[in-house]
């Protein structure tokens, strides 16, 4: 009660002038974001010597790559396929990436759709096999699917560094889809055969396009994944070049500036794909129904 | 309103349903052909390498028959056991050098940040870059005459002699560097996680922001910490590139003995030998974090 | 060279460093498209077959002059070689026009080995049953165990020698009657090639001529050396004075102790990436592979670079083409083989791929006739007679038991 | 209206081992507003969900209009549901979602333009048609939900706890609304809460689950006046129940012994046939009057006497906590009429009904943890 009758002692709000107040920020709470943006930046450092390296001027008969600037210059952009071999190395991994994320993205979607809505015999192994994929070291499984494919006979190319990519693409797209899944009411999907749809209208008109931005993202991944390969690569390409087995080989001699322009192409290409799907997640998040309370 | 009372049935047997057969079968149908793929690409070669390490082979022919030949894991482990000891120890330095400098960050980004799509993103950036092109960046930049100790040397900040590759430094930040969106994410995720309640509650507690960092964020991040650890390390522990381009005649990790075996000299038992011992190692790893953090929060974080 | 030789882009030279024939030594087996491929298929192969000879030519009469006088002379060759390794112009290979036109053979030329390893394991199931393997001519290395195993087991087909009057008239003694095909029975040289010392003499004033310049402290941390087998213990028996031909495992145990006493000098274990190093001047002074430095320093504007072949001799090595046995085309393939070894198709050969070239004549017609001072004057080029009584040829290994020693002797110097 | 349009016939559904419906028999008429009524875990759901074609049935059929649709999948049924959650679509806007079931039946697009205005504003929701459901309150997307269900005119619409996501003020108009548009379409609805005072609000009859059977079924009066188990007296509000022995069952007066050995009387209508001598009579807390303890009791009255512990002041009405016979917790509500002083606690008083409203049940076991939480 005494605490009451204090209460009641204490002037009302209204009677007083709001009193200015600035937040106090010790020099402390500035240290995480100056400390992140350093962070960045040093992520950055590789990418951005690689971008403005693709614009130095080489005098050598055979340009390559070094720290030395030596002026600006856009000849690599309008040579950017002056290097035979490196070309169609650049466009064969192209191809390989995106046929990679479809199939890859194709079966890790149905695989986290799977995962999400049943309980099955075998659940758990699968998801074991899923993580020591995830975690097992690259040169284990380039090496050990090398060797599988002698054993087979299968002749090393474009389609053992196809079954490879998926191989070592499926897990992580599983995952991403899953975790959007997993936020996905299945109600959504039994409203809609209710209302008649069929279970492949159901996929095609809801479970599909709300579950778009995961599949998406995970394809990303796996486009990434695939086009930065090499350790895998190595084992399986047979006498396929892809760009970071042909980059790889240069390096050992000095790469090329049209290296660099290819490398920027795919990191320009990468994060405006990223941007989009970043943008089309924050959408479809909005889209989505707040949860009430109650 | 008239009763409608079902007719007496009881007597009779009610007929038995079969649950439909898509019903029962969809998750097979839905995962076969990714499991399918999985264990055809991936288990039995895996399977079928590891069998090679107990296996005896001519190095002209090649033929190679199943001896049950254990003898090969003592030689090796005697013969590379500085190697791999240095491996594990380059792994675990690149690893928890790549959980120092990313905490904070993931911090930040689950704690702090706006925009944290857009951060998680930036996270994810360098993978938009050839990882070999990531590492010749480095390379060029560190080189001993390269960009930045040719300052440093003109700045007398460094020795004459000093240099940066082919030094352990450089293949574990090689490795650190090239790790580190494996280390983050899965801190991200194990700290987005952490319900904001918690932390006010520690703070209406009396909890000081170190105490409630120590008490309370740190505990509850630990399965993310050790998902990282596993995620950055095993990887890191088996990778050759970082140490063949940066490295030199003392850095040697296990990865490029594995591949020189492999691939050079053809010596399938050893090097199939030496991928056994770095995959039991990442099993035990693994088995560890099932052990002590339960197997189902695995998948979450990765 | 000649006529494409703009600044800057130049697709050819890129070739020649990219696709070079030292990165096929170095990049493409670290590529892991060789052994590999060998090894495991061989698991299944020799499981069930326990006799690898049963197609041996020897024993079937094959390449007996008899067998010889039997073969009709057919109007197609199928010719396997490595990439950018013969004359090319406007898409086409004027050499191979040439020699169509005035024999009326056609001649379907690929490019599908990469490897020597990888390129055997292709082919040996068909070879062990005795089939056309689709080549009449396949170019194998000498210092890799395939061609002493196709030669071994009798997979090369005997050459007729009575059609080799250009290759005895105009060969280099460097290729003629080689140690690992003595007598050429087998065997005609494509090209060659010398693993040596390079330096840089921006920092090694002193002219190097002695290989124990790899072991000087006084270079510490500015050495390279090679992380292959092979090359790494031939430089070890070179510098304890062996012959490496005629070496025996006790010297490799020497070479390896050497080897190892050197190693707290030695920067790094390289394969083809030394030539970055040394272009970066992170190493002074390197085991290299002469044509990667005639390239550095010719065309790219690392003149302070050489390469030198020391007194204690440098290892040799040369591409070979053979005749596989099963062959379609025995007469086309002697008649190409032999082709090449005219001067001036010979000359048209080198200016293009400017390795060491088997037909000392094509130089004057390289300097004369294609005005290309640059390769006809190359020492590694057109080695002098000093620099071919250095050249040393690579061990021969007898067996696996002899392959699996020098490994094991060498190999942990550089994955240790 | 005679018309059976829902049947399920000895209808039992398995989770593993456990089962969820047992052996359950039903039969729903045509435009009837049905109700299933239970604690969480009685099976209602489940239930709703076989006639919906969401589970599929272990044992049993279900016929919808006189048609075995045990096998159908749920788009093949002429049935519609309204889910708890409501689950309507994020990505389409409310015009699309009422017309997703339209565009599956491939209604032509002027009718559904048509149809899509009608549902519309059977709920009230004219103009609302290019919103997203994000957009909306609770209750509009409620609406959105029955609109969605409705357009398409099914035989038989299901309603999972529609209104459970609601305060209680907009769940009370709801339940109102929810009736009149039921009496406005015609349509057979079967709905399914936890809540009694929705389900008697609504229902022509319902029917009370517990552990997957059907403890009684019948029109909402009936059910509550004369529960025929403990369970139900006991779900359906508060119910006072006493232990005791039924002595004597004449044709129309029975005849109830209580511990004490007071005799309650009621008419022998209500005796079920099929009970034993155990029982417990029950009256409902609204049916009896209290007083203090003093002189005779009201004669032809049945009553009891006790302790008064708690009396408290609920505006409408006063409650009274009583110790009964044998120390059974009585509860009675008096209405507030301003009259009387209410009695205070600690008095000896005596509480009387009629016996007409005597009900009398078998007694059942005790209600586990989860089915109070209700």
């Amino acid at each position: 009660m005494s605490a009451l009758a204090q209460d009641t002692s204490i002037p009302s709000a209204k009677d007083l002038a709001p009193v200015p107040r600035e937040r106090r920020r010790r020099w402390t709470y500035y240290t995480l974001p100056v400390y992140s943006s350093a962070f960045f930046l040093y992520l950055l450092i590789p990418i951005t010597f690689m971008v403005v390296y693709s614009f130095n001027q080489s005098h050598s008969a055979l340009p390559q790559v070094t720290s030395k600037w030596q002026g600006f210059t856009t000849q690599w952009y309008q040579q950017w396929n002056g290097v035979p071999d490196l070309t169609p190395a650049f466009f064969l991994s192209i191809k390989l990436a995106l046929i990679a994320t479809v199939i890859s993205a194709t079966l890790g979607t149905l695989l986290a759709l799977a995962l999400v809505r049943y309980r099955f015999r075998g659940k758990g192994a699968t998801e074991q096999m899923m993580f020591t994929n995830i975690a097992a070291p690259e040169i284990v499984l380039g090496a050990s699917l090398l060797g599988f494919f002698i054993t087979l006979n299968l002749p090393r190319g474009f389609s053992t560094l196809l079954i490879a990519h998926v191989m070592f693409c499926v897990a992580y797209v599983t995952i991403t889809v899953r975790a959007r899944l997993s936020g996905f009411d299945p109600m959504l999907e039994q409203a809609a055969q209710d209302l008649g749809a069929t279970p492949w209208v159901t996929f095609w008109k809801i479970t599909l396009p709300l579950i778009f931005p995961g599949i998406l993202a995970g394809a990303l991944l796996a486009f990434a994944l695939s086009i930065d390969d090499f350790v895998t690569s190595n084992f399986v390409a047979g006498s396929s070049v892809t760009f970071p087995l042909w980059v790889y080989g240069a390096v050992k001699v000095g790469i090329p500036p049209q290296v660099f322009v290819l490398g920027t192409a795919i990191f320009s290409a990468g994060l405006v794909l990223a941007v989009l799907a970043l943008v089309f997640q924050g959408r479809a998040k909005k889209a989505r129904p707040e949860p009430e309370e109650g | 309103m008239e009763q409608h009372v079902p007719a007496d049935l009881h007597g009779v047997e009610p007929p038995r349903r079969h649950t439909r057969l898509g019903r029962s079968a969809s998750p097979y149908l839905l995962g076969a052909p990714a499991i399918v793929w999985l264990v055809v690409f991936f288990v039995v070669p895996l399977v079928t390498m590891l069998s090679l390490s107990i296996q005896t082979c001519d190095s002209i022919t090649l033929a190679c028959t199943l001896t049950w030949h254990f003898a090969e894991f003592p030689n090796l482990i005697g013969q590379y056991g500085d190697t791999f000891v240095r491996s594990l120890v380059y792994a675990g330095a690149a690893t928890v050098a790549a959980l120092v400098v990313a905490f904070p960050v993931t911090y930040w980004i689950a704690f702090r940040a706006k925009r944290k799509n857009f951060f998680l993103l930036m996270l994810l950036v360098p993978f938009f870059v050839s990882f070999v092109i990531r590492t010749t960046a480095w390379y060029t930049l560190l080189a001993d005459n390269g960009a930045i100790l040719t300052k440093l040397k003109i700045l007398h900040l460094v020795p004459e002699s000093f240099h940066v590759l082919a030094t352990p430094l450089a293949v574990i930040g090689g490795l650190a560097y090239n790790y580190l969106p494996f280390t983050a994410l899965p801190l991200y995720v194990a700290l987005e996680r952490i319900d904001r309640r918690v932390m006010e509650a520690s703070h209406d507690l009396y909890a000081t922001r170190r105490v409630a960092f120590t008490h309370v964020v740190l505990p509850l991040a630990v399965p993310g910490i050790f998902a990282a650890f596993l995620l950055t390390f095993v990887p890191a522990a088996g990778d050759y590139v970082n140490a063949a381009i940066l490295g030199g005649t003392n850095t040697v990790m296990i990865g490029q003995v594995i591949q020189k075996k492999f691939l050079e000299t053809a010596d399938y038992p050893a090097a199939s030998a030496l991928s056994t011992v770095l995959l039991v190692l990442m099993l035990v790893g693994i088995a560890a974090y099932a052990k002590f953090l339960g197997s189902r929060t695995i998948e979450e974080y990765v | 060279m000649t006529d494409q030789q703009r600044p800057g882009i130049d697709p050819a030279l890129w070739r020649g460093l990219t696709q070079s024939r030292t990165s096929r030594r170095g990049f493409l087996r670290a590529a892991g498209v060789g052994a590999g491929a060998l090894s495991l298929s061989s698991i299944l192969a020799a499981c069930g077959t326990a006799g690898v000879s049963t197609s041996s030519a020897a024993a079937n009469g094959v390449g007996s002059a008899e067998w010889w006088s039997q073969q009709p002379e057919t109007k197609t060759l199928n010719y396997a070689n490595w990439p950018y390794y013969i004359d090319t112009a406007h898409g086409k290979h004027p050499s191979i026009e040439q020699f169509q036109q005035s024999t009326g053979i056609t001649v379907d030329y690929t490019e599908p080995i990469n490897d020597n390893t990888s390129f055997f394991t292709k082919i040996r199931p068909d070879l062990q049953a005795g089939n056309y393997i689709g080549y009449d001519v396949i170019v194998l290395t000498n210092s890799d165990p395939p061609l002493s195993e196709m030669i071994g087991f009798g997979w090369a087909v005997p050459l007729d020698q009575s059609r080799m009057t250009n290759f005895y008239k105009y060969a280099s003694p460097l290729v003629k009657d080689p140690a690992w095909d003595p007598g050429n029975i087998h065997t005609m040289a494509w090209q060659s090639g010398y693993t040596c010392i390079g330096y840089n003499t921006k920092y090694i004033t002193e002219d190097i001529t002695s290989i124990q310049s790899l072991f000087d402290p006084k270079y510490k941390g500015k050495i390279g050396m090679m992380g292959i087998s092979t090359e790494l213990g031939s430089a070890g028996l070179l510098a304890i004075g062996v012959d490496p031909a005629a070496s025996t495992p006790d010297d490799w145990a020497n070479a390896a102790d050497k080897l190892t006493q050197q190693k707290p000098l030695v920067r790094s274990y390289y394969d083809q990436d030394y030539i970055k190093a040394l272009k970066n001047e992170d190493i002074w002074i390197s085991m290299v592979w002469s044509g990667d430095v005639f390239q550095a320093a010719n065309y790219q504007g690392y003149d302070t670079l050489k390469a030198v072949i020391p007194e204690e001799g440098s290892m040799f090595w040369t591409d070979n083409q053979l005749i596989p046995v099963g062959v379609e085309n025995p007469v086309a393939a002697m008649e190409f083989m032999d082709y090449v070894y005219e001067p001036p198709v010979q000359a048209l050969i080198e200016d293009y791929n400017a390795y060491v070239c088997p037909v000392p004549a094509a130089r004057s017609i390289i300097a004369n006739q294609l005005k290309d001072p640059t390769v006809a004057n190359s020492p590694t080029v057109f080695p002098d007679a000093q620099m071919v009584s250095r050249s040393k040829p690579y061990y021969q290994f007898k067996n696996s038991q002899d392959l699996d020693q020098w490994n094991s002797t060498f190999q942990p110097i550089y994955t240790g | 209206m005679t018309e059976i349009d829902v049947r399920l016939e000895r209808v039992s559904k398995f989770f593993g081992d456990v089962p969820a419906v047992d052996d359950l028999s039903l039969d729903i008429a045509e435009g009837e507003f049905f109700s299933l009524l239970g604690p969480s875990g009685c099976g209602k759901t489940t239930t709703l969900r076989m006639i919906g074609g969401f589970e599929d049935p272990s044992l049993g059929t279900v016929y919808l209009g006189g048609r075995d649709v045990t096998d159908l999948p749920p788009y093949r049924r002429d049935v519609n549901t309204v889910f708890q959650s409501y689950a309507l679509f994020p990505h389409l806007d409310v015009f699309e979602n009422v017309a997703f079931g339209l565009r599956r039946k491939k209604v032509g697009g002027k009718d559904i333009g048509q149809r899509v205005r009608d549902a519309m504003s059977l709920v009230d929701l004219e103009g609302f048609e290019k919103r997203k459901p994000s957009q909306m309150s609770g209750g509009q997307q409620q609406r959105v939900a029955l609109a969605r269900a409705l357009v398409n005119r099914p035989k038989v619409l299901l309603l999972d706890e529609p209104l459970g996501a609601l305060d209680l003020k907009l769940r009370k108009q709801m339940q109102l609304e929810l009736k009149r548009i039921q009496e406005e379409v015609g349509i057979t609805f079967i709905y399914v809460t936890h809540d009694q005072e929705e389900a008697m609000t609504m229902s022509d009859r319902l029917a009370v689950m517990r552990h997957g059977q059907i403890e009684q079924i019948g029109a909402p009066e009936l059910v509550y006046e004369s529960p025929a188990t403990e369970f139900v007296a006991g779900f359906l509000g508060a119910s006072n129940l006493l232990d005791g022995e039924l002595v004597r069952n004449q044709s129309d007066v029975a005849t109830v012994r209580l511990s004490t050995g007071q005799d309650i009387h009621f008419p022998a209508s209500k005796v079920p046939s099929d009970i034993d001598t155990l029982v417990k009579v029950g009256v409902r807390p609204e049916k009896i009057s209290i007083e203090v303890d003093e002189g005779e009791p009201p004669a032809g009255a049945n009553w009891v006497s006790g302790l008064l512990r708690i009396a408290t002041y609920i505006g409408v009405s006063h409650q009274y906590k009583v110790e009964g016979p044998g120390g059974t917790e009585l509860t009675v509500y008096v209405q507030n009429l301003g009259a009387e002083e209410a009695p205070a606690p600690g008095r000896k008083v005596r509480l009387t009904w009629r016996p007409e409203h005597t009900f009398i049940v078998k007694p059942s076991a005790a209600l586990s943890p989860e089915e109070e939480e209700e």
